[in-house]
């Protein structure tokens, strides 16, 4: 749109409103977020029912009935042990999706309140947390979660907090850098010349106003926390086997390469499939709560 | 809208076509948004002689700077389309013209000033090297040659060492020098038509008034008419030889800026004159102002568009919006009660 | 502009100190007593003499601030100490390792930019085109495949099915460059596909917001040819935010080397990594956090001079 | 130097700076020089009166304000209401002196959370200062000031983005009333707005005056607008005041040069008019803050100014009765 002092376009500023039912129903417009949401809300069905849907166990070995290809009695077939690869996908959704949403959780928890501290008080508290979070930041994530499960021992929480602690530092500075353009609205300024505490004004003026990317980030996080629980099991340092998680079926699938190279698609076919719907969400949402960057992204 | 007053305005043109540079008619210009379809510029019609300075002036969202993009070619397309009219510059409708036309057109006989000084240059490339950019394309000058004319550009609008200027990036300038720069490059090549987009209301009082006063002395010097859009009712005072007052994407009061001021035509003109406080003389209790709001372009009311907030209102101005009629010598406004609200005034 | 360089090298430098901090003390805390790694898990054939003599030979028996600084005025030495699995020097085990590294990564970022900026660009230009849709609907799908399985996916095609690229170990390129070429390629490849996509939507968003600039306008009210418009005015202005999601993606690529490294065989730090963080050999974790992150702070820094030459706001600062 | 005519004012300005710390170093933060953004302003405003600050843009008008309602630390100087130093009040009297001040921003759209219903926004002081404590009592007196600004109570429950420009700013004085001020700060109130709204905000403001005897501080570009709000007007030229006068002194029979460049920039909507004035065009630029002309900060831009302009620094002086001008040729 045209910058002049008659813009055309009636008030833009107007659609950054945080309404439940408003941004839902900017989602259902969003072709892509319909597909998205609908394919995690079908994985999340799968997770929560996977006794119900399947007749073996995820754990159950049947060494006669090894490597047998895709069948109707097997429907993605059976690994060295004779394990049944659809249970074990389905068993593995539970591990993705949970370590996916503990993880941005954590994530939240953590670099919400330091990015809002930063950006509140500045000064040094702002530069120590943010040469604290640059320290942080400059440890390849990867090794840096490898370090933290060492530290922690292997496991769905202790992924979820190794991952979570990764994704905080790029929460706390996408709503530390919000927050401080929140601090020069004159809102803000409003509220503080009356006289309004610091607690109100983060939580009633801050928060609220800078929160949206992190929402979208969310959306995305939850997508990098899979793709990282993923790499995590797939090099044996995560949720350890014998629970299935599709980084582990993959990570075994690529030790019997030659024999089986079916038991490599179903499981990447799954990150891949579920990371991009977590991607389409958060566009969706960028698209919604950020108008500014519609279309652009 | 009416063949009637167009008649009238190709009659005015032609018996003058001599010296007419630019003549725009029934102009219509509009955008798709979210929240619908937007007439910025809904059939509008005036034309530019040479050597003079028109003033389009309006409030906010009344069409007057997608005029100008208009005439310019720089509506963005989508959102923006130009659905119908003709405007005619050099004896070529610029509307039908191609892109390589335009882009001689462009810089070369036209050139346009933005509001935004802090903007509108290139933060990344030095100010020498933007201001020979024009001289380059449209004069051909050599690259050492283009330094030196724009070194002397530089020097005509005022800068002081103009010669260090020209290494110099954007954001080492004032608000007030950038501007001098966009007058140095729209002016490069002696341009026919100059349009002044609200080109001094980011700048300080004082600082305004310097680069009006240079743009008006260099326009002067080349020979090049003014288009200045603004919203200052002070600057087209001073300034412009014509007025034309929009609203809602129509000009709603065209004349000589002397008799508009003096003799409006038209209860929006009025009242926008009296909305304004005066600086020569002290004035206490309640200024006369212009009630309700400036209306959604996208939902605009029936029949004429000022009628909601208009004190002269009658039935007819709900149903049919009024076409612009002759109301003095060179003086036109779109009002139905015109008459009796001159008679009022 | 010097300025502006000399405080970022004193954040740069502040960065790396509390990395170094973190990094010391975070693997110290382990609930794990380290002697435990050196000695083996259930210190057999050791008596309790024995293990103190080796605790103070490896200078584990000192307070941990004094064992700190030791780390620190040895390493800046060039001492890393030894590895507990082998008992070599430390930075002979990293000095070997650092060029296949190095290696892998410029491969992964040169596929990461060519890729990237270059379709980013073009779809920006030809928005909503068939080219547009193509460019970005791959994004979508690069940016969500999981590295290590695009690298199952070709070296199962590329290697196992049509035979035609090997799928292990690593040749230097200044050794052997066809065959060292050869290696590389499905790492380097798979190890910078996620990148090319994050470049390639930055740079598309990036591209259209400076074609709305005003400055744009500017420029086209000039009757500046589009094309010229768009290589002189606008390349320029929007590759700044992309040069500083570069600086960012050094920190991604050698994470995502361990993966990968470990996949092909590949002697590099990120297979180093894995090893002895799986025998908990710390000295060799250290120095690898150290290293890896030295990388990414002196790539940002680097980034910053790059953006300070490109963007004349910051160089006459 | 003091030029509080008035023993009973509500705001007492006495020599207030307002100097920012330009930082410089690398890894030790070095305090190298300041921008003195305001620097040793007096001014003073009686009850019910409303005093103009005019200046353009660097001459620290919005800061004199900013200082005032405490957005901004002031380096030096008092701040005086009601008789007693804002600067040195504890927490209560601060608390009462908060709920006193409203303030008014340019704004209309930056000026009100975008996240909060009208009710909310206009509530927040009434919230802030434990008025009106009862769910109903503080709903009754939203609706009550939302008519009183000149909005339908029925708009409570709209969120910002759902009014116009105009609107949104009668909710932003609505917001400044709430608390039943002796003083509003207003910065720029109409500036961001088109004409035609601008007059019935002025109209707004004039009222409220009126009923309800606030003194207002007026804080603008717009000469004209000024002229018509003021009982007496300030003008500010990087950092310092260059002259105050009741409003038909300054207008009518400016004494500082800077006064009269500036009055005779602004073009008058009348072409008549316009051709009989003469104007004074002032030479170059604005000069930084940080690195103001020594002496009288006017002089490299004053078309009077000599050697000895460039030595002393201009007192603000009484000149004629009640006009105080700082020129030394004058």
């Amino acid at each position: 749109m045209v910058k002049t002092s008659d813009s055309v376009e009636p008030s833009s500023v107007d659609t950054a409103r945080i309404q439940l039912p408003y941004w839902l129903a900017g989602l259902l417009r969003h072709r892509l977020s319909v597909i998205g949401g609908s394919f995690i809300l079908f994985v999340a069905f799968l997770a929560v029912f996977a006794p119900l849907l399947t007749g073996f166990e995820p754990t159950e070995v049947d060494p006669p009935n090894r490597f047998l290809r895709p069948s109707f009695e097997h429907l993605l077939g059976t690994d060295y042990l004779g394990r049944d690869q659809f249970t074990r996908l389905i068993y593995g959704a539970r591990i993705s999706m949970v370590v996916g949403i503990f993880s941005v959780v954590i994530a939240s928890f953590i670099g919400v309140p330091l990015g809002l501290t930063a950006a509140h008080f500045g000064g040094w508290t702002d530069s120590a947390i943010m040469r604290f979070i640059d320290a942080k930041l400059s440890i390849p994530g990867l090794i840096l979660a490898m370090m933290l499960l060492l530290m922690l021992g292997g496991g769905v929480l202790t992924v979820s907090i190794a991952l979570g602690i990764n994704l905080s530092s790029a929460q706390a500075r996408l709503i530390r850098s919000q927050a401080l353009s929140v601090k020069e609205r004159e809102y803000f300024h409003a509220a503080r010349a009356m006289g309004t505490s610091n607690w109100r004004l983060i939580l009633l003026h801050m928060m609220p106003n800078s929160i949206q990317p992190v929402i979208v980030q969310a959306s995305l996080g939850v997508g990098f926390a899979i793709l990282g629980e993923a790499s995590l099991s797939f090099l044996g340092l995560g949720v350890t086997p014998p629970t299935p998680t599709w980084g582990n079926m993959l990570s075994l699938a690529f030790q019997y390469m030659r024999s089986a190279p079916y038991l490599l698609f179903a499981p990447g076919v799954a990150i891949l499939l579920l990371v991009m719907s977590f991607s389409f969400v958060g566009d969706g949402l960028r698209d919604v709560l950020d108008p500014r960057l519609k279309g652009k992204i | 809208m009416t063949t009637q007053t167009n008649t009238e305005n190709d009659a005015a043109a032609s018996a003058d076509s001599a010296s007419t540079i630019l003549e725009v008619k029934n102009l219509s210009t509009q955008f798709r948004t979210r929240a619908g379809l937007v007439k910025a510029v809904d059939d509008v019609s005036f034309s530019v002689k040479e050597r003079e300075v028109l003033a389009i002036v309006g409030e906010s969202g009344c069409g007057k700077s997608v005029t100008a993009l208009s005439v310019m070619g720089l509506i963005p397309t989508p959102p923006g389309e130009i659905v119908g009219g003709e405007i005619m510059f050099g004896g070529k409708d610029l509307l039908q013209a191609s892109d390589d036309e335009m882009q001689e057109i462009r810089g070369g006989q036209m050139g346009m000033i933005f509001q935004e000084p802090m903007t509108s240059l290139n933060p990344v490339m030095t100010i020498g090297k933007q201001v020979a950019e024009p001289l380059r394309i449209h004069l051909g000058l050599s690259k050492a040659a283009a330094r030196v004319r724009a070194g002397e550009l530089l020097s005509l609008v005022g800068l002081p060492d103009p010669l260090e200027k020209l290494d110099d990036y954007p954001h080492q300038m004032s608000g007030g020098q950038r501007q001098r720069v966009m007058i140095a490059m729209a002016m490069s090549c002696e341009p026919k038509l100059l349009i002044a987009d609200e080109a001094t209301t980011a700048l300080d009082v004082t600082v305004q008034a310097q680069v009006l006063e240079l743009l008006i002395r260099v326009a002067e010097e080349f020979g090049t008419a003014l288009i200045i859009i603004t919203h200052n009712l002070g600057i087209v005072a001073r300034y412009a030889h014509r007025v034309n007052v929009m609203y809602a994407g129509k000009i709603r009061e065209s004349g000589t800026a002397a008799d508009v001021y003096k003799n409006p035509g038209h209860p929006y003109t009025a009242g926008l004159l009296s909305s304004v406080p005066s600086l020569m003389q002290s004035t206490s209790g309640k200024l006369q102002s212009i009630e309700g709001e400036i209306p959604d372009l996208t939902d605009l009311p029936s029949g004429c568009a000022f009628g909601p907030r208009c004190p002269y209102v009658q039935d007819r101005c709900r149903l049919e919006d009024p076409p612009l009629e002759n109301v003095g010598d060179d003086h036109i406004s779109a009002c139905w009660e015109s008459a009796q609200f001159r008679g009022t005034t | 502009m010097t300025r502006y360089l000399l405080s970022r090298l004193g954040q740069s430098i502040v960065v790396f100190l509390i990395v170094s901090v973190v990094v010391f003390f975070a693997v110290r805390t382990v609930p794990q007593d380290p002697i435990y790694a050196l000695v083996g898990e259930d210190a057999e054939g050791y008596t309790p003499a024995q293990i103190e003599t080796i605790r103070e030979e490896f200078g584990l028996n000192r307070p941990l601030p004094v064992q700190y600084m030791s780390w620190v005025g040895d390493a800046l030495k060039g001492d890393w100490g030894l590895s507990f699995q082998n008992k070599l020097p430390v930075i002979d085990l990293i000095k070997k390792r650092i060029p296949f590294t190095l290696t892998l990564a410029v491969g992964a970022m040169a596929i990461s930019i060519v890729f990237g900026i270059s379709t980013g660009v073009i779809a920006a230009l030809t928005r909503n085109s068939k080219w547009d849709m193509m460019a970005t609907g791959s994004a979508m799908f690069a940016v969500a495949v999981p590295e290590f399985w695009l690298a199952l996916m070709m070296i199962l095609f590329f290697g196992v099915t049509l035979g035609i690229l090997p799928v292990y170990g690593a040749v230097l390129i200044w050794d052997d460059p066809i065959e060292g070429f050869r290696l590389l390629i499905m790492p380097a490849f798979a190890l910078g596909i996620g990148g090319a996509a994050t470049l390639m939507r930055q740079s598309r968003s990036s591209m259209l917001e400076t074609m709305g600039e005003d400055y744009i306008r500017t420029a086209r009210s000039k009757g500046v040819k589009e094309k010229t418009v768009i290589i002189v005015h606008a390349l320029r202005n929007s590759l700044l935010p992309v040069v500083t999601i570069l600086g960012l993606r050094i920190g991604r690529v050698l994470g995502g080397a361990v993966v990968i490294e470990t996949m092909f065989s590949w002697p590099g730090l990120g297979q180093l990594a894995v090893s002895s963080l799986q025998k908990a050999d710390y000295p060799v974790i250290m120095a690898i956090v150290m290293f890896s992150s030295a990388a990414v702070i002196i790539a940002n820094f680097v980034t910053d001079i790059a953006y300070s030459y490109i963007d004349p706001r910051i160089r006459y600062a | 130097m003091s030029m509080t005519t008035s023993t009973r004012s509500v705001l007492d300005i006495r020599d207030l700076q307002v100097h920012f710390p330009v930082n410089r170093g690398v890894l030790f933060i070095k305090n190298k020089g300041a921008v003195k953004a305001v620097d040793g302003v007096n001014l003073s405003i009686a009850p019910g009166e409303t005093v103009g600050l005019v200046g353009e843009s660097g001459s620290g008008k919005t800061t004199v304000g900013r200082a005032i309602i405490g957005l901004v630390k002031p380096t030096g100087g008092v701040i005086e209401f009601e008789g007693n130093n804002v600067l040195e009040m504890n927490s209560a009297a601060l608390r009462q002196f908060r709920r006193q001040v409203g303030v008014v921003f340019q704004d209309p759209y930056g000026s009100l959370n975008p996240r909060m219903t009208a009710e909310r926004i206009i509530s927040e002081p009434l919230v802030a200062h434990h008025l009106f404590n009862s769910k109903q009592e503080r709903r009754a007196r939203v609706q009550e000031l939302l008519e009183i600004v000149g909005l339908n109570a029925g708009m409570a429950s709209r969120y910002p983005h759902e009014f116009s420009g105009g609107q949104r700013q009668r909710i932003g004085i609505a917001r400044a009333i709430a608390s039943d001020p002796t003083l509003i700060i207003l910065d720029e109130p109409v500036s961001a707005l088109d004409v035609s709204i601008q007059a019935q905000i002025i109209n707004l403001l004039d009222e409220l005056q009126d009923r309800l005897q606030i003194a207002y501080l007026f804080i603008a570009h717009d000469l004209s607008v000024v002229r018509h709000a003021s009982d007496r007007v300030a003008v500010m030229y990087l950092g310092k005041l260059m002259e105050v006068a009741p409003r038909d002194a300054v207008y009518d029979n400016p004494l500082h040069p800077y006064t009269k460049a500036l009055l005779s920039a602004v073009p008058v909507p009348d072409p008549e008019i316009e051709k009989k004035r003469e104007r004074t065009i002032l030479t170059g630029d604005i000069p930084s803050p940080t690195n103001p002309p020594s002496g009288c900060v006017f002089r490299t831009r004053c078309p009077i100014a000599d050697e000895a302009c460039a030595e002393s620094i201009p007192e603000l002086r009484e000149v004629t009765p009640g006009q105080h001008v700082a020129c030394l040729k004058v």
